[in-house]
C-alpha cells in the first residue's frame, strides 16, 4: 500500500511510453516496468486494515465535559466525517472504537469495562482528556484512570482537549491500524495486571480490581 | 407475578412518600394482565444526556415507575476543593456543571467576595454579565441541539453547534480557552477583553436572533415535534415548588421566579430584559421558555456592551488580587504580595455564606464555610439539575416511554452537576 | 432579608411556641441564621413555612472537624413572595447522628438528605428511602468527613524512586499545608 | 426441459454463495479473539448486568402492532411488479392496483375506527 513518489523530471518520457503501451508496441522490460508501476500489490491484511482504518465507528461514550467536545467532533467546524468516523453508534455491538470522554468514577469503572468487553473484535480505545488518561484535575478517592482496568491505545491530553486534538488522536489511531495493528498497549489483551506499580501493589488501596477471578476465563 | 429479581427488589424500595398528592406507589398494586419489565435506561445510553441510570418499570410501552440512580460520574469535587487554597478551587468548581462553567465560578467567587466583603469594580461586573449571558446561550444551544436529536430532528445539532462554536471563539478570545475558562476571578475578571472582542461580540449578537428564528421555524410548525411536545407530561406549579424545582422548568409552569430580577447581583438591575414564562408547564412550554431566553440574553449582552464603563477589570486589594506583571519588576511590595498569594493564597475571615445566582438550569447556590485559613473548610454547590431530577418521576409516571425521552431532554439534566 | 431585628422577632416567636428549641441566632453578612435543637427541625420548618418561607432551596451537610458536635446540617429557606432568605442550622455529634427527616413535609429534601447521609453519615429518621446516592451501594466510610483521607494515587517519580529519592507526597499522610488550624 | 430453468438455478446458487459468504466473512477475515470474557456474551443493557429472563413474555399490544404493520406493508410489495411494467399492462393494471389499494383502505379505516392502532 506504499505510495511511491515519482520525480516529475521524466514526465515527457513517461507520457510517450504510455502512448506506446496503448498502441500495443511496447514490449519486454519496458512493458514489464510499465505494468509493475500501475498494479497495486498488497496483502489481504493490509487491505483489511486499510478498510478498517478508514471506517472507524466510535461508540457514543460521553461521561462528562469531554463528551461535549466529542459532540463538536461531529459538528461543522471540525468534522471527522472527512475521515469516515462520524457514524457514532449507540450500542457497543456495532462500534469498534471507544472514545472514553470524561472522568471515570469508581461506580462507573465496571460498566466501562463491561461495555469494552461487549464490543466485538477488532476494537480500540482512546482515552480522551486528562481525567480518563490519568485522573486529571481530581486526584482523589472517586476517580479511576482508564489504564487501570482496560487497554487504551491512544491518550489525548487536554482538559477538555480541543476537537482538533481528538481528531489528531483518531488519525494517529488510523495510522496505527494501517501500519501495525498488533502494536498497542502491551500487546492488547494481555495488558491486565502489568501496570507499573512501584513497590508492592498493596500500597495502592485505591487500585480498582474491577474483574474478579471468576469473571474471566481463557478462550 | 413480576419477573423482578431479588437484586431489583432491593433497588425498588417505596420511593417518594405520600405527601401533597404524590401517591407512593409500590409495584405490587398494578395487577394488570401484562408482565412488568424492569429494565435499565442505564448509564451508557444515548438519550440520557450523561451517565444517568433510570431504573424503569414498564408495562408494555407505559412507564409504571421510574427511579433515577446517579453517582456514576461522582468526582468528589467538594472534597477536592477543601484541599486547595481559595484561588485554586475555581478550576475544580468550574468542572462541576460543565455546560455552565461561568455560573459555577461566579457563584463561588460571589460567596468568597461576600466573605471578604470585597467590592468588585463596575467594569468587572459588566464583563461578568456579558460572559454569563454568552455561557447561558451556549448552554441552551447544546440543550437545543441534543434535545432535537433525541426527538429526531438531526439537522438542528449541526446548526446549534455552529452557533456554539462562534461563542467558544469569543471565550477563547477573551480568556484563551474554549471550556472551563477560569475567566471569573475572586475580585473581578482575569483580564480585560482584547481589542477586537467588542466588534465580534456585536456581530454575534446581530446574527444570533436570526439563527434562533431559523431554529424555531424548523421546529414550531413541525407536526412530529408538536405531537412529541404539546400536552406531554405537564406538571403543575404547586408540585414543582414542593420538589424545589427552579429555573426554566418552574417558569414554564407559570411562576416568574428568576434571581436576576428577584435578587439582582453583579449589576443585573442596570439592564432591562423580560422573563419568559409559560402557562401549562408541559414539554412545549419548557422548550419555548428556554428558546425565548436566548433573545433576552442577547438583549442583555448588547446593553452591557453599550454601557461598558471604563476602569479596572479587577479589584485592587493587593491582599487578595495578584498585582499586574509589570509591577513585579519595579516595586518590592508587589513582589511580596505576589509571592504570598501564589504560595499560600489569601486568608478569608471565618464565617459561612450561601450565594445564589440564576443559571441556565435554575438556582446555583454556592455555600462556602471558611475557618480563617487559606483553604475553604467546606464548599457545597446547590446544583439545580440535582434537585430538578426529583421532578422526573412525578412527570413521567403512567406516560409512554417515548415521552420519557422527550421529557428528559426538556429537563436538561447535566450529570456533572448532579454527581459533583 | 429579615434584618437583625426581624430575626430577633422571629426567634422570639419561636421561643414562645417552643421554649428550648432555638439555641442561637446570628446575623452575618446581612443573612439571618437560626441554630436550633436537632430534634425540633420539622416543627421549626413548618413554623417558618407559616411565616411565608414556603420554598426549601437547599439542604447541605457540614463537618466542623475539630469542634464538637461535629456534623452539621443546614436548611436554606426562601420566601418567594417578599424575597426573603433564612438559614436554619443544627449540629449533631458523630456518635448520635440522628436527625428527623423533613422529606414528608418538603419532598425536595429527599435526594439531598440521601446525599448528606452518603457523604457525612447523618441518619435521617423517617426518610422513605435512606440509601447511598452518589457512592456505590457497598462503599464503606463517609468520604466527605474531614478525617477521611482524600485518597488518590501518590505521584510516582519512578526515576527518582530508582535512585532512592522519595518525592512522593504521602496522599494518606495529611499534607502539613492542609491541616486547618482550629 | 431442465434448460429453461437453468437461469433460475444459477441465480439461486449465486445468491446462496453470497449469503453464506457474508455470514462467515467475519470469522474468515476478522482477527481471532484470543481471550473472551463472560461479559462479552451477556445481553447489552446499557452497561448493567441484565436481569431480563429468557422466559420474559412481551405484551399483546406489541404483537398487535407488528401484525398490522406487516399487513399494510406487504401491500407495497405487490405493487412493485405492476409499477415496473405499467406501460405494457396499460390502464387495466392501473385500475386493478387502485381496487387493490381501495380494499385495503377499507380494512385500514376499520382498524383505525376500532382503535387497534392506538396503544392500549
Amino acid at each position: 500500500m506504499e505510495v511511491i513518489r515519482q520525480d516529475p523530471s521524466d514526465f515527457r518520457a513517461r507520457g510517450i511510453r504510455a502512448r506506446d503501451a496503448l498502441r500495443g508496441d511496447l514490449e519486454g522490460a519496458d512493458l514489464e516496468k510499465y505494468v509493475e508501476e500501475r498494479v497495486l500489490t498488497t496483502t489481504l491484511d493490509k487491505a483489511l486494515n486499510w478498510a478498517r482504518g478508514n471506517a472507524i465507528f466510535p461508540a457514543t461514550f460521553g461521561l462528562a465535559c469531554c463528551a461535549i467536545e466529542m459532540m463538536t467532533l461531529v459538528a461543522g467546524h471540525v468534522d471527522i466525517a472527512r475521515f469516515g468516523a462520524e457514524a457514532f453508534r449507540g450500542s457497543p455491538r456495532q462500534s469498534d472504537l471507544m472514545i472514553i470522554s470524561g472522568r471515570i468514577s469508581i461506580k462507573m469503572a465496571p460498566i466501562v469495562r463491561r461495555i469494552y468487553d461487549q464490543m466485538l473484535e477488532p476494537k480500540w480505545a482512546i482515552a480522551m482528556g486528562a481525567c480518563s488518561s490519568s485522573m486529571g484535575v481530581f486526584n482523589n478517592y472517586a476517580i479511576v484512570p482508564a489504564d487501570k482496568f482496560m487497554p487504551v491505545d491512544v491518550h489525548v491530553p487536554g482538559c477538555p482537549p480541543r476537537p482538533e486534538a481528538v481528531m489528531h488522536g483518531i488519525l494517529k489511531l488510523r495510522q496505527m491500524i494501517q501500519d501495525d495493528p498488533a502494536m498497542g498497549w502491551r500487546d492488547r489483551y494481555e495488558a491486565r495486571g502489568t501496570e507499573e506499580v512501584v513497590g508492592d501493589p498493596a500500597a495502592f488501596p485505591t487500585a480498582v480490581n474491577v474483574l474478579g477471578p471468576e469473571d474471566t476465563e481463557r478462550a | 407475578m413480576s419477573s423482578v429479581s431479588e437484586y431489583r427488589q432491593s433497588e425498588q424500595a417505596v420511593d417518594v412518600a405520600e405527601a401533597g398528592g404524590i401517591v407512593a406507589q409500590t409495584l405490587t398494586e398494578w395487577g394488570g394482565d401484562e408482565e412488568l419489565l424492569t429494565i435499565n435506561l442505564g448509564p451508557h445510553h444515548p438519550a440520557t444526556h450523561g451517565v444517568l441510570r433510570l431504573l424503569t418499570t414498564l408495562e408494555g410501552e407505559v412507564i409504571r415507575d421510574i427511579k433515577p440512580i446517579i453517582g456514576y460520574v461522582h468526582t468528589g469535587i467538594e472534597k477536592t476543593a477543601e484541599q486547595k487554597s481559595y484561588w485554586k478551587v475555581i478550576p475544580v468548581i468550574e468542572r462541576m456543571d460543565y455546560l455552565a462553567y461561568y455560573f459555577n465560578a461566579m457563584a463561588y467567587c460571589g460567596a468568597v467576595e461576600t466573605l471578604l466583603e470585597l467590592e468588585v469594580p463596575k467594569r468587572a461586573q459588566y464583563l461578568r454579565v456579558i460572559h454569563l449571558e454568552l455561557c447561558r446561550i451556549m448552554s441552551h444551544m447544546v440543550w437545543l441541539g441534543t434535545s432535537a436529536l433525541d426527538v429526531g430532528a438531526m439537522s438542528l445539532l449541526f446548526y446549534c453547534f455552529r452557533e456554539r462554536d462562534n461563542i467558544l471563539d469569543l471565550f477563547e478570545m477573551s480568556s484563551g480557552q474554549r471550556m472551563h475558562t477560569r475567566y471569573i476571578q475572586v475580585g473581578g475578571v482575569m483580564e480585560d477583553i482584547p481589542k477586537g472582542f467588542e466588534e465580534k461580540c456585536r456581530a454575534f449578537c446581530k446574527r444570533m436572533p436570526k439563527a434562533a428564528d431559523d431554529f424555531n421555524a424548523l421546529l414550531t410548525r413541525n407536526e412530529i415535534f408538536l405531537n412529541r411536545m404539546r400536552n406531554v407530561t405537564p406538571l403543575d406549579e404547586k408540585t414543582l415548588l414542593e420538589l424545589g424545582v427552579t429555573g426554566p422548568l418552574l417558569r414554564a409552569a407559570g411562576n416568574p421566579w428568576d434571581l436576576r430580577k428577584a435578587q439582582p447581583y453583579s449589576s443585573y438591575d442596570d439592564f432591562d430584559f423580560k422573563i419568559p414564562v409559560g402557562t401549562k408547564g408541559d414539554n412545549w412550554d419548557r422548550y419555548a421558555v428556554r428558546w425565548a431566553e436566548i433573545y433576552e440574553s442577547v438583549k442583555i449582552i448588547e446593553q452591557a456592551l453599550d454601557g461598558l464603563p471604563e476602569g479596572p477589570h479587577i479589584a485592587d486589594d493587593r491582599k487578595v488580587v495578584l498585582p499586574p506583571r509589570h509591577e513585579l519588576a519595579t516595586s518590592m511590595e508587589a513582589l511580596i504580595h505576589h509571592f504570598k498569594l501564589v504560595t499560600e493564597g489569601f486568608r478569608v475571615p471565618p464565617g459561612e455564606v450561601y450565594y445564589p445566582i440564576e443559571g441556565p438550569r435554575g438556582e446555583y447556590g454556592c455555600f462556602v464555610r471558611s475557618d480563617g485559613s487559606s483553604k475553604p473548610a467546606r464548599v457545597h454547590m446547590r446544583d439545580p439539575s440535582f434537585v430538578n431530577l426529583q421532578a422526573l418521576a412525578p412527570m413521567v409516571r403512567d406516560s409512554y416511554l417515548a415521552d420519557l425521552i422527550a421529557t428528559l431532554a426538556m429537563l436538561d439534566p447535566i450529570l456533572g452537576g448532579i454527581d459533583r | 432579608m429579615p434584618d437583625a431585628t426581624g430575626l430577633e422577632l422571629l426567634a422570639g416567636e419561636l421561643r414562645d411556641a417552643d421554649p428550648d428549641c432555638v439555641l442561637d441566632t446570628l446575623y452575618f453578612r446581612d443573612k439571618a441564621r437560626i441554630a436550633i435543637r436537632p430534634d425540633r427541625v420539622r416543627e421549626v420548618l413548618q413554623f417558618l413555612r407559616g411565616k411565608g418561607f414556603t420554598f426549601l432551596a437547599s439542604v447541605h451537610g457540614l463537618d466542623y472537624y475539630p469542634e464538637e458536635p461535629r456534623l452539621g446540617v443546614q436548611y436554606e429557606l426562601l420566601n418567594m413572595h417578599d424575597v426573603d432568605r433564612i438559614t436554619v442550622t443544627l449540629r449533631v455529634p458523630i456518635d448520635a447522628p440522628e436527625v428527623p427527616s423533613v422529606t414528608p413535609d418538603w419532598p425536595t429534601a429527599n435526594h439531598q438528605e440521601r446525599e448528606i447521609f452518603d457523604m457525612f453519615g447523618v441518619i435521617f429518621t423517617g426518610h422513605p428511602d435512606l440509601r447511598r446516592i452518589l457512592m456505590p451501594e457497598d462503599y464503606e466510610g463517609h468520604p466527605q468527613r474531614r478525617d477521611f483521607p482524600i485518597g488518590g494515587e501518590p505521584v510516582l517519580f519512578t526515576h527518582q524512586q530508582a535512585h532512592g529519592v522519595d518525592y512522593t507526597v504521602g496522599v494518606d499522610r495529611i499534607h502539613p499545608g492542609s491541616r486547618t488550624p482550629s | 426441459m431442465l434448460r429453461s430453468y437453468l437461469p433460475a438455478i444459477v441465480f439461486l446458487v449465486i445468491g446462496g454463495i453470497i449469503g453464506l459468504l457474508f455470514t462467515y466473512a467475519n470469522t474468515l477475515l476478522g482477527p481471532k479473539p484470543r481471550k473472551t470474557v463472560k461479559a462479552t456474551y451477556e445481553p447489552y443493557e446499557s452497561g448493567m448486568p441484565s436481569e431480563v429472563k429468557r422466559t420474559f413474555r412481551f405484551g399483546i399490544s406489541f404483537y398487535m402492532i407488528a401484525m398490522l404493520f406487516i399487513l399494510f406493508d406487504i401491500e407495497v410489495i405487490f405493487l412493485f411488479p405492476i409499477a415496473v411494467q405499467l406501460r405494457e399492462f396499460g390502464t387495466f393494471a392501473m385500475w386493478e392496483a387502485v381496487t387493490f389499494i381501495g380494499l385495503l383502505a377499507i380494512a385500514f379505516v376499520y382498524v383505525w375506527r376500532r382503535g387497534a392502532l392506538s396503544w392500549r
